[in-house]
């Protein structure tokens, strides 16, 4: 047969709690008992609410550039939920809420956007990497990661977050491909929130899915509504099994929005339509749950007063915490640069220069030197 | 003749090529409806359309690599990289293709592309936002580097680069993006690559520096009282030795300022080659004051990293007495 | 529908003129007419026999490594037949039929592997780009070559050749992604030989096709025999139409075979099997279109032997024409560095050196120098 | 003590820290039933099986990438990279990423990985394969950068470079493969990192240089007849300036011979370190025998850009006489 199919392939996309309020029983039923989702629920609040507090402490100079994580709460939240806790996230930067579910203390996160390091100085025992600033970069790290699980013979796994515009990157590909044919128990998590920055999803992917990058490596792919905290759990949860038990990588699409600007160093407003935003707010992944729990009396009006009395609370011990951190010092970033530090470095280090003569006052010995301030060499 | 920012400078450098010369075209990250994350590009989506100033995808190999097939197929590409932190995706493309296409065809295929990058730091970015990679390009035979330190500067060299038959990375200094304004003329003009700029001369000590750090060596000048010749190199590659050999040769004495890390900084070529031409002539070693050898810390410590007026005028004490 | 279809898909493998000498004459009738397929056969026949003598060549010292061609003359050739000679053909390495179809001189390929630039100063009007070394590196280049004709509004397209191997890097990705969102008229030429160099194509692509790999990005894919030339002008051709008046990229993946070492520095009894190669031996296009000709009388034993006295002269000339360039001098490697020279290269090209004392002797002037040997500084 | 070259001591010294540790792995591009190009990954595939000598994809940035995350969840990869030529896809895994793991956790992840790579020309190789980068990778914080000039420190050098806690990139001057023997102890032993190694001693000249170009370096003084030191930086970062400085003070003239281009070339540092600590000790202008800058000529012409003994014999009759 001169013409005939090498390959055939179906993507799925899966949905289990609809804007509308109609949940799939055959597919969600028994996916998250009615405590857990209200805890869920409570845990998103706290990162809407963050988000708010972060966007003032911004603009009032208390803090560098913030990413807002709004709209996008259930993705990495419902992720992190479906894995364990020894497994890693390695994220990228709009995936608060699965972090803070993950074990990353909130204080981290506002450290690294106060220009701090030591938001990055992961505490033992919690499984994740830094934010990533670097698009791209970081799903390679999950890969290695995840590799070095199975070479030790663990069955622990990694999840890597990641944008529609990060798929674009080389290294998203270079790191599928290895994930794929060396068989490494990792799950490849696209948050497509319709843009990077400025630029809509279609300049990064103009197929008709994201999903379908997946397919070039041969891999299982399958998209998301990533405002459905039930869909995302069930698909990672699948994932997951996959990848502990077959070492198989998952690509997976949630489909979600930034509700708010790319940062605050961005207006929104100079390239998306206003109505595009209303009508993904009525898919607000919160509002949903709450309709969710609220049709089976699970919240009600009062509870939510209460949870908005604990989220301030809670975020505002965070940010006491972030803001009360003792002013990081000159040695500081020397201090980390090597497991021991090398001799040029030790002076510039103690002497804070590097030019020569600042360096080595001897050779001045004898000439008087006349400082424009009152500082000496070693200030 | 108005009165503009760095950015405004650029943008009208950008608009007038634009205008002159349709093989001119724009492609990047955001530079298009967003006018770029700095706005440097502002406007320029509106008013030469969608197929002259290009939103691609994520990617800065594949705007790099897309540029080169663009530049050796009769376009004047100006690729613009967000950040020079995220130059490296890049670099492969840059340094093994850009760099060598002339020598390796022996001029058959050429790549007159200019790259345009922010860089530097001192404007409170977050990770990767803050670097300064230029000893990295300059060390790259084949291409062209510049930085300039004035909106009259930027405007005359980004025309020269662009007009250059051979690739050029522009980098531009952000941290002087809206520091300061500077009359810069309407009409066309060029800067010629390669020829540094004596900012103010002086006889006892010659002080060397580019980029955003021009201006912390004019306030250190003028706290020390001293009288210090100021070179803004405006070229990094190839380097105006004949400026600087003339200014040591007078002086005796030399100061390096720069933001990149001391060690294989650009500082090094320079005080290097003082030395091989010079030597005789030297009172002193030539000093460089630099930023660390350590990675450039987040915000709250990049003031402590970044050498200011301080540390240049300490470095001036003691030069000046040695 | 909790779980709908989001994609599905179909990839279509192409063949026309098979192993046993099957042709389908749907697909094949007038798609290459006798005296074609004849020239076709010579000039893949000039092709084998470069292989030969470069192989030598290399053994007796007389060229640097050389990477064969052999068994996969029927891929490069059959797509630069069905493109017009204003399209761009943007190669690797293998690919020296295609290009000496599309007017490149033969020698200049041997002065590449000799070690001269002049092998790559590519003849004003032939549209080829040289060589290309560095894996992966070159479908950029084709899409922006393809992306400035577009530009200009010509509807000349760029068709660019790579192996199995350099779909692995982020390069390939980027290039196709740039194509497909950005509508750029380009045709993704992929030559899976089965290996690269020592590692067998499952490392590189663990999915049933590498032709999938262009359903990441929502592009037309297919799957060819490319050991058909037939079949291989027939899919080109309709992707060179596709290019052309819509400007949508097509992925092409050959299915071919590299009969010789990766290169001659490579010994492939290291890594494969003598009846792996033994298969393909018997798929050799050569042979098949031989067969193709001999049933329709178009060829005898007697042509055979015409031919290749025709095709012993043909490449000796081209060795002679290569090996009588005028040697290489000093001065070559600087002066098509910059369009004009900068100072400190002119000082380097002049005087030899890049010491200072070597460059300016007149700073030694009084003292007296005694070298090592009779030159003098400038010798 | 057997007689090894230089690729066989670097086999023994990988075949000898994954017998040690298992948490050695290897992965690259054909290192593992090919043995790698160069075959210095000979037998091991065969000895410690796939999961620890790992054949990748074609994909540098994918084999740095990954290798960060091995090493960052408790590994000890060590990657190859085939040709130093063919880094540049890796460069913003190794400078953003391995480079600035540990001082951006401050501490807690950390990246121990030895980056192997081939390096240098004169091998006749095509384009490419015989570049010279570790300047670039020297002016990178939070990288040590090593390379051997004979076998015994090649195996010595690795083994340290492995056990390293930090990213290491271990050039290998391909060269000198298999250009001379030289009796290599079969137990274990480490040359640490940082330390120089006086190949020679002398007192008119300092000669400094690393990888293969320390033999250049050794026809040259021999053919000259004069009593110079030559130093071996065997690791160029962190430099062992002590060493330098050291024997400057006593010969007082110093020559840099490296292949990678002039300018910006890893020289200059040292150049401009001399001037710095020597600068009284200084009888000469510090000179550098170095690659022109022009991109790596094709082979014909390698050899007329390589440093060889007669043009760094020219620099010491100069130096001498000046
Ligand atoms: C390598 C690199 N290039 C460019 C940037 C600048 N940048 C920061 S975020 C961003 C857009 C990212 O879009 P996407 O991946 O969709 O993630 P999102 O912000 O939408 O969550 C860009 C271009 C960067 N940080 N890194
Ligand atoms: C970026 C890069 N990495 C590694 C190499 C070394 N190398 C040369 S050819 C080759 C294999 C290429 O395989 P493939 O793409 O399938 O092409 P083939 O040789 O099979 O035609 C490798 C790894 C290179 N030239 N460039
Ligand atoms: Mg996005
Ligand atoms: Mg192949």
């Amino acid at each position: 047969m001169p013409v005939k199919p090498a390959f055939e392939t179906t993507i799925d996309h899966v949905s289990i709690l609809d804007e509308n309020g109609g949940f799939d029983e055959k597919l969600g039923k028994g996916l998250i008992s009615d405590n857990d989702i209200v805890t869920l629920y409570e845990h998103m609040s706290v990162c809407r609410h963050l988000d708010e507090v972060a966007f003032k402490l911004q603009r009032s100079g208390r803090m560098g550039t913030y990413p807002e994580n709004r709209g996008q709460e259930a993705t990495s939240l419902g992720a992190a939920y479906a894995l364990r806790k020894t497994d890693w996230l390695v994220s990228c930067y709009r995936e608060n809420c699965g972090l803070f579910w993950h074990g990353l203390p909130i204080e981290y996160v506002l450290l690294h956007w106060m220009g701090d390091e030591r938001g990055n100085k992961i505490p033992d025992g919690v499984n994740v990497t830094p934010l990533a600033i670097p698009i791209g970069t970081q799903m390679l790290h999950a890969t290695g990661i995840a590799w070095a699980n199975k070479y030790r013979g663990d069955d622990n796994i990694a999840c890597t977050f990641f944008g529609d515009g990060a798929t674009s990157e080389g290294d998203f590909h270079e790191a599928a491909n290895f994930a794929a044919n060396l068989d490494i128990p990792v799950i490849f998590f696209c948050q497509n929130n319709g843009w990077a920055i400025s630029v809509p999803t279609k300049i990064q992917c103009s197929a008709p899915t994201i999903a379908q990058r997946g397919i070039a490596y041969g891999m299982d792919c399958v998209q998301v509504d990533g405002n459905d905290i039930f869909a995302v759990v069930r698909v990672v949860r699948d994932a997951a099994e996959r990848a502990r038990t077959h070492n198989r990588p998952t690509f997976v699409e949630a489909l979600t929005y930034r509700l708010g600007d790319h940062t605050t160093a961005d207006d929104a407003r100079r390239y998306r339509d206003a109505d595009e935003v209303e009508k993904w707010h009525k898919r607000d992944p919160l509002i949903r749950i709450r309709k969710y729990m609220a049709d089976r009396n699970l919240w009600d009006d009062s509870r939510e007063d209460a949870l908005s009395e604990k989220t301030k609370a809670e975020v505002s011990a965070a940010v006491k915490r972030a803001e009360e951190i003792v002013a990081p010092e000159f040695a500081d970033f020397f201090d980390s640069m090597y497991a021991s530090m090398p001799a040029e470095l030790r002076t510039q280090r103690g002497t804070r220069r590097t030019s020569s003569l600042g360096q080595d006052p001897s050779q001045l010995d004898g000439s008087n030197v006349s400082y424009p301030n009152t500082q000496g060499v070693n200030a | 003749m108005a009165n503009l920012t760095l950015v405004q400078a650029i943008n009208l450098a950008l608009i007038q090529e634009m205008e002159k010369d349709d093989r001119v075209m724009l492609l990047g990250e955001d530079v298009g409806a967003n006018g770029g994350v700095f706005r440097v590009t502002e406007g320029l989506h509106k008013r030469f359309g969608g197929d002259r100033v290009v939103d691609t995808p994520l990617a800065e190999s594949g705007i790099i690599g897309t540029s080169i097939g663009l530049a050796m197929n009769g376009l004047r590409p100006i690729p613009e990289i967000q950040f020079e932190g995220f130059l490296g995706p890049a670099y492969d493309q840059i340094t093994t293709h850009a760099a060598r296409f002339r020598t390796r065809t022996r001029g058959a295929l050429t790549v007159p592309l200019t790259i345009r990058v922010p860089v530097g730091g001192g404007i409170h970015a977050p990770e990767l936002h803050s670097d300064s990679p230029e000893a990295i390009y300059a060390h790259t035979p084949g291409l062209k580097v510049v930085m300039p330190a004035s909106p009259y500067d930027a405007k005359g060299l980004l025309i020269s680069a662009i007009r250059d038959p051979d690739p050029v990375i522009f980098f531009e200094p952000k941290r002087i993006y809206r520091a300061f304004r500077e009359e810069v003329p309407e009409d066309e003009y060029t800067v010629p690559i390669g020829e540094a700029r004596i900012v103010r001369e002086g006889e006892e000590i010659t002080m060397i520096s580019w980029g955003a750090s021009v201006i912390q060596c004019m306030n250190a000048i003028e706290e020390s009282g001293r009288s210090i010749e100021l070179v803004d190199l405006r070229t990094i590659a190839p380097l105006d030795m004949d400026t600087i050999e003339a200014s040591v040769r007078k002086t005796g004495r030399a100061v390096i300022v720069h933001e990149a890390p001391k060690t294989c900084g650009f500082g090094a070529e320079i005080a290097s080659r003082i030395m091989e031409r010079c030597f005789l002539h030297l009172e002193a070693p030539v000093q460089r004051v630099a930023g660390f050898d350590t990675v450039m810390p987040y915000y709250k410590l990049e003031l402590e990293y970044l050498p200011d007026a301080e540390r240049i005028g300490k470095a001036i004490a003691e030069i000046a007495a040695y």
